[in-house]
């Protein structure tokens, strides 16, 4: 598929609006009627440092960053610091030139500034000799002159996205439209104008490059909006209306598009003094009868780590999302890892007693929310949707018929007044709200408010209404009736229509992937060119961390004969979560491993792999192969 | 029939209703100045009017924190420290909920200092009750945020280098529109404080002087004490900021020279609660969010608000 | 061994004194030449409810609590609440006898307080009837009244003392000693006369009972500590000169011991705000040059999450004790369990990059405590000591040579002035304090004041000197760096003269245990017994959690046909960190769990490993038995 | 040869000696006021007297935490709100050190209130400067306490029902020897404040008001200030509690109605700070723990202190 793709790229600096101008790329393109889908790179910095977004588009399906890429829009870091002695940060005024260029493909095409990149740097950069040997197609512009001639300054990223468009063939229509629907007045004639005018500048090249936007055309609308909007409209269309929360990098995107809609949507929004707070005001909200969520990434997850024990004891139902950036500890804010996993299976005293989805992609992050969120009510147990920096950055597009769903007002196991006068109660009247009996372990809630449904809810071990007990017996029979809720889950998730597990590739392939999260659909792309390339191979991609998926995933091993496990963290954490929930199978994983904070490319997988079948050569650049043990 | 029936019930509540049948008595040692809370709440729920089942009372951990297990009402007994995040999410989900919270001096000023800051500061609409007995109780006799400057204890044999904490003085600080202490000695007082506390509109903060025989027998058993609405010493005017903050910082360094004050010592009527601000912005419903969830009702859909955005 | 040894217990109400009387008990007997181990029972409440100590003392070695106890010494609950309607704590007066009598062994002899227990208290339990079924010894005495007459009534517990030396044939001598030296004046001559009044009272008994103190004499001196004394004592040796702590039960009782000794021995002590601050603390101390820790429990660890990762970064050495109590949450604050081994391994975002150590008894502690620090300063890495409220609490006699040690106040990896003067710099004058380069991973440190040390230390991902960097290269070579020092420690281990896994049992056992942590003993003295029965088994104690010693264990599970892992917590979560880490034995690997708050008695290990080799029987009493994988 | 030379090294210093060489530059906005605290900070070291070298700079996390990777010390950036604990303890640890803390008004005042109240109740001796520009700066413009009520945001689209904290009434009502508020746009009064902050023996909070031009826009750029130290209208006693009280709150009230009171509120010269107390009682010894560990001398042992205990 890489031939037909477009892989276009724009870079520059953080500041410099490159988030806006890509998305409105990519807008433009799906409503071209292309499929879509972006990936972006940027510092943990507000102004300046190199930042780039990369929006792939074709008219297949595409799930996944390309490799490397095709067209590169360079417009410059206008927040660059100057060179000076000894610094090691070099000269960050040509880095959007320089850095991109080490990742351009063989052929590709580069639009540059001259407004910004002088003659020097670009002789600096051996750009000319380069674009020879590596048959680049180089278009050099004044952007930001054209820009200031017609407008601001600030507008030489229209100007780029004409000059691209009239380099890829593409009309200016949908580009205007959008310009149109976003601004008025005389920034929107402005833009209007230097879109124009650059087209019609950048037609007068004399084309040497072939690359074309396809085109393409949807069935039915299409909707353009990243991972983070889908978890949050997940959460609303789950009746969840309230969230508390404390900003985090990459959490904070979930979180704003809650705060943004909930007050709409008649809910409470509320930013605390930090996360412990903030997972327990989720914990007093839900109690108090109000589906409720709360999250955070690294750190601030972290300091959730006892409320979330406390949840679990009181059986509060609860909704965490956790956003993994690179760790440990601050690690790299604006980077994706996968490093997370076991943090969030096992973080906070005693044996753990919670749920936790990673979803392999967008509409797996919608749909997994929402069971998240019914999970959580229904058995009373706090439910994780574990993604990153990834996941919840990318935008695709996506049908926009997937939204057409019934909203989930239900608060699950929670009694009405009612049924709480016909339930059981301890002789002095108190409501018996945690019953040893339950066979599927939930015992039904009331709510603060409710006649006759007076109940002590306590993070010490407590008897059936919940005053505290130290009484061994009882204990037994709590911690039972706690642990039994997670095999129900199991239980039901298995006779769900819809497994969270995805299965790709040709199911008598006898070589196989496991993978889990974002790297998912990735992954997926590099078995269909595996399998092209002529290699059998299958893979499965896993959603439920906990309760783990045994049967699905015992089902795979046996059927393989080798599998490599692919993940972006630099312990193998899922390969272990595997080898543990299995007991077996240690001879035949072997692991793919990145950890330098960006994200697998489908033909780093395919390297990745072809080295592995090779006997488990190290893997190139910056990946690492760990063999099966009994290697 | 409304989904919260117990909410806004009116009829003659007995004191014994709190009461609870299975655990009548508490596990306190004798003598313990929680009793003194737990008896003057007691006496102060049937004059303002709630019953058990619309109060929520949220607890932290320490023997103060067992208060929610010996009071009969809905009861929330969470983790060290976070008292308040917990209650007031509870008050702001169901407004209708009579919110307590309560904890000792560990709890609400040394690790649950931040919240009670900021919960002060946000005025939420609730009672906050901290068990003040000048030590960790239920770990077995620690120096606390507010023993005295020289306490000795086994964590700090050579005797506490640091200045107690000013828990008025930081409520006020920080936000709390009601500032009290009283005393478990202290019994009517107490629950007159209470009732005020209770009926108030926002963040009511009540210092509650708590003696612990057990592990505190240097300390005072809080009497005599002089309760400054009585005193002739002082005049103060209880909705003035600055002779309060004067007269709180009086009675904290009194504390440790032998003399006990205690009283209202700051009440501002007119701020206007966390909950009421948000509603007057539109930022929350008027109607409690809790109450949805039982009623019929259309349920908002993101495919009809929010997609077309996207397209 | 059950047979010769005293199982003597004393019972009475929290605050009723049993705890110091206790000690003073075993400590008399230890003096008189015997081997002495305490277990301690005691509910989450300051005054009253029943608690209870067991002193078992044998001439041969005692490892751990035995089956049952066979002398009660009863003396009741002073602060008992009085019964009332619809409560279910019963009559809490009683409960010293009646709670205690349904775990009296058969043959038993009971000593109780009539001035406390009334006859209509006796009538009410059926003693009388009870005891003859069981062929009890029942010796009833006024220990009240005759601590009242010739004293205070809370020298009951030195009355009852005698009167049990009396039972017991053992002679006052010892106990009389210990009154002296810890007493005076008139306190010490009332606690003498009521000693000596009871022995005489009860010497007048009819003795119906075989039961006696046996004899025994010690070649060494020998002293009685608690694992909690061996862990701060470790500390000290170490050169450990800053604590920062937070009370939590039971990570107190360390915290307390290295409280009341540093300044002594010129160090300093803080007792903090919280438990963040207090991991912050002792990262601050180390990284300013001194050997620092911290330490918690349950829900206070949880809240050390972040730092922990801090240190990891960071790479500032630390050595951080957490104490188990049965969770989640609040859970049973008294109470043991080993369910916090996953939270210890994995808590804290990113992968996990720390040193785990779960000691097995009293010694291991000790030496353990000694190996953390030594490794937290040589690797720059934090290291964890896990243990629980039994190993912590529990008491026993150990060789006062045993601590005949040096002390060890090396900082590891951390340079002199002149040192640095030589060491690697960057051009502008910065130390390169974390240079990819070193083959074991460890780049040394300098400390803040020293001449030409200047770096930064930060959370965030970081190049040589230390600079916040987001370069994909240096973080791979960061990440491998420091995950490289974990297997140089695990070969510096296996390395040692001493291994961390202690093997018990015939060597050619084709059964196995595995056990870890506090159930150690527990465990062998199963295996003993197993084996005096005719099984042939055998046990390992594993030590070393984290790097795990992969090599050791494979080679004993290769060695065994079937191997059940004890230990106390829901989830088995120790089996599935072997699975994790082996990848293989599923199908030889069962459960025996308990998670009910009390710990393994020797008699029930046998019985659920009985059970566990007829096939998987359902385990009696509260143990939980989970058969292997593929069974 | 003693360990630590560079500490108390007696010699002329230059100010450059705190612009690194591996990141002379911030990555700061354009205009960002953080350029402010660097420069008065720098241009303070060397009126004190302190080099590189014997200066600890420990930040939290955000804008404000890269201070320490823009001044040349030994530098700690540690996690978001711990600075001061960290910071300290390393005091603690090696009295002869300058430690200063740094860190933003959402790190110290929200995320870290707790460690902020309760180190200044104790008087560690070191400085704290809080970069309060009103904004979580770094993760791209959400509220902070210190953002006026009603101020609007991605996180609070209704804008913010919350009242500001008062950091320096805070600061003061916790026990803090030095308060005092400068402004990055007044080069010269934040210079002599950190000057005097720095050479104080106690906590010295200072609240450096920040622009931060990229996300709070609206924000005054904190000029025009009066220096209440130059300003007829108030004629200050900062060695008197209760004027200070007044004034701060003067100071903070006036803030978000458009009048920037910078100054020196508070200075208490004799309180001892709380390494003094410790080495008073003799709780830590007179040497610093930091140097034993290279020095030959004597360890002492347990089996020579403790163990006789229990035999
Ligand atoms: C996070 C955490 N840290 C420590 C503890 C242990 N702990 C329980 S109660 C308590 C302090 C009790 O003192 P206070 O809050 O004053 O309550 P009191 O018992 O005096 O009423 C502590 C430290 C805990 N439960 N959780
Ligand atoms: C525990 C934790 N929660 C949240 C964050 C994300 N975070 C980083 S900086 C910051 C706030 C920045 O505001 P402020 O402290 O005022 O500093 P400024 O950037 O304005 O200087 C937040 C919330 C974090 N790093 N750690
Ligand atoms: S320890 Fe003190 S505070 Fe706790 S119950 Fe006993 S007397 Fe009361
Ligand atoms: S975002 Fe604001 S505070 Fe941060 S560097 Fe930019 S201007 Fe300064
Ligand atoms: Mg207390
Ligand atoms: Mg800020």
């Amino acid at each position: 598929m890489t031939d037909q793709t477009l892989m276009w790229r724009i870079a520059g600096g953080s500041g410099d609006g490159i988030d806006s101008t890509s998305q409105n790329f990519a807008k433009a393109l799906m409503r071209s009627g292309l499929n879509v889908f972006t990936h972006r790179h940027y510092p943990s910095r507000i102004r300046g440092g190199h930042t780039y977004v990369e929006v792939r588009a074709s008219n297949e399906p595409v799930r996944s960053r390309g490799d490397g890429f095709n067209f590169l829009l360079a417009l410059g870091d206008s927040f660059a610091r100057s060179e000076q002695d000894g610094a090691y940060y070099g000269n960050e005024k040509v880095k959007p030139l320089t850095e991109s260029l080490a990742d351009l493909n063989e052929g590709g095409v580069v639009l540059y500034d001259t407004g910004f990149f002088e003659e020097a740097d670009i002789a600096e950069i051996r750009l000319e000799e380069r674009a020879e040997e590596n048959g680049w197609h180089v278009y050099p512009m004044d952007l930001r002159g054209l820009a200031r001639e017609h407008g601001r300054e600030v507008m030489r990223n229209t100007a780029g996205v004409g000059a691209a468009a009239a380099l890829l063939g593409q009309d200016t229509g949908y580009f205007e439209e959008l310009v149109r629907e976003a601004m008025s007045g005389e920034v929107m004639e402005a833009n209007l104008t230097i879109l124009e005018m650059a087209y019609e500048q950048a037609s007068e090249f004399e084309f040497s490059h072939d690359l074309r936007v396809p085109t393409g055309g949807h069935d039915t609308d299409q909707a353009l909006m990243s991972g983070s909007n889908a978890i949050a409209y997940a959460a609303l269309d789950s009746g969840c209306r309230f969230i508390a929360g404390y900003p985090m990098t990459p959490w904070t995107d979930v979180f704003t598009i809650m705060s943004q809609n909930l007050s709409e949507f008649g809910g409470v929004a509320e930013q605390v003094e930090d996360e412990i707070a903030a997972a327990s005001l989720a914990i007093g909200a839900s109690h108090a009868g109000v589906k409720s969520m709360s999250g955070s990434s690294g750190g601030g997850f972290a300091l959730m780590s006892e409320p979330l024990g406390l949840a679990e004891m009181t059986e509060t139902p609860l909704v965490l999302v956790e956003a993994m950036r690179a760790g440990p500890s601050t690690g790299m804010p604006t980077k994706t890892e996968q490093a997370d996993l076991e943090h969030v299976l096992y973080t906070s005293q005693g044996d753990s007693n919670r749920v936790v989805f990673a979803p392999g992609n967008l509409e797996e992050a919608y749909e997994q929310t929402r069971t998240a969120f019914q999970v959580a009510y229904d058995y009373q147990i706090p439910a994780i949707l574990l993604y990153d920096q990834k996941l919840g950055g990318e935008m695709r597009n996506v049908d926009v018929d997937f939204f057409d769903r019934e909203p989930d007002p239900s608060l699950g196991a929670t009694l009405t007044e009612e049924e709480i006068s016909e339930a059981a109660h301890h002789e002095s009247g108190k409501f018996e709200r945690y019953r040893h009996d339950p066979d599927d372990g939930v015992s039904p809630r009331s709510v603060p408010g409710q006649t006759g449904g007076r109940f002590l809810a306590s993070g010490n071990e407590h008897n059936a209404v919940g005053h505290i007990s130290e009484d061994p017996d009882n204990r037994k029979a709590q911690m039972d009736r706690r642990v039994r809720k997670l095999e129900r889950v199991r239980a039901e998730l298995d006779d769900s229509e819809h497994s969270h597990q995805t299965h790709h590739g040709p199911a008598d392939a006898d070589l196989g992937m496991l993978v889990w999260g974002s790297q998912q659909d990735t992954v997926f792309e590099a078995v269909d060119r595996l399998n092209a390339a002529g290699h059998e191979v299958k893979a499965l991609g896993v959603s439920d961390m906990l309760p783990y998926p045994e049967t699905e995933v015992r089902g795979f091993l046996e059927s393989v004969r080798e599998c490599v496990v692919v993940e972006m963290n630099a312990t193998g954490q899922f390969r272990g979560l595997t080898q543990k929930e299995l007991g077996q199978y240690g001879e035949k994983l072997a692991s793919l491993l990145k950890y330098d904070g960006e994200a697998f490319e489908p033909g780093e997988v395919v390297e990745g792999f072809e080295s592995s079948i090779d006997g488990g050569q190290p893997a190139a650049g910056n990946m690492r192969f760990v063999p099966a043990a009994g290697d | 029939m409304s989904t919260f029936t117990a909410i806004g019930e009116d009829r003659e509540i007995d004191q014994e209703e709190f009461t609870p049948g299975v655990e009548p008595q508490a596990t306190w040692c004798p003598g313990c100045g929680d009793f003194g809370v737990l008896k003057a709440l007691k006496g102060a729920m049937p004059e303002v009017g709630r019953t058990p089942d619309e109060t929520l009372l949220v607890t932290g951990i320490g023997c103060s924190g067992k208060l929610s297990s010996y009071f009969e009402s809905y009861g929330f007994h969470s983790i060290h420290g976070r008292a308040l995040p917990v209650a007031r999410a509870a008050k702001l989900a169901n407004p209708g909920l009579e919110v307590i919270a309560a904890g000792g001096d560990g709890d609400g000023y040394g690790i649950g200092g931040n919240h009670f800051m900021h919960t002060a500061r946000e005025n939420h609409d609730m009672t906050y009750i901290v068990f003040n007995n000048e030590i960790f109780g239920l770990t077995k006799g620690q120096t606390s945020p507010t023993s005295p400057k020289g306490h000795e204890s086994k964590t700090q044999p050579h005797g506490s280098a640091k200045d107690p904490v000013r828990p008025m003085s930081l409520s006020l600080a920080s936000g709390a529109s009601y500032v009290a202490r009283t005393a478990a000695v202290n019994p009517r007082q107490a629950q007159e404080i209470l009732v005020e506390a209770i009926q108030h509109d926002g963040f009511a903060h009540i210092d509650f002087l708590t003696q612990c025989p057990t592990w505190n027998k240097d300390a005072k058993e809080y009497v005599p004490y002089t309760d400054i609405q009585d005193s002739d010493e002082f005049d103060l005017d209880t909705g003035d900021r600055r002779e309060a903050a004067e007269t709180m910082y009086e009675a904290e360094s009194r504390l440790y020279e032998g003399e006990v004050l205690t009283g209202r010592f700051y009440h501002d009527p007119d701020r206007p609660s966390y909950g009421e601000e948000k509603r007057a912005q539109g930022d929350v419903p008027e109607e409690p969010v809790a109450e949805r969830y039982f009623e019929d009702g259309e349920w908002e859909r993101t495919a009809d608000r929010l997609i077309d955005r996207h397209t």
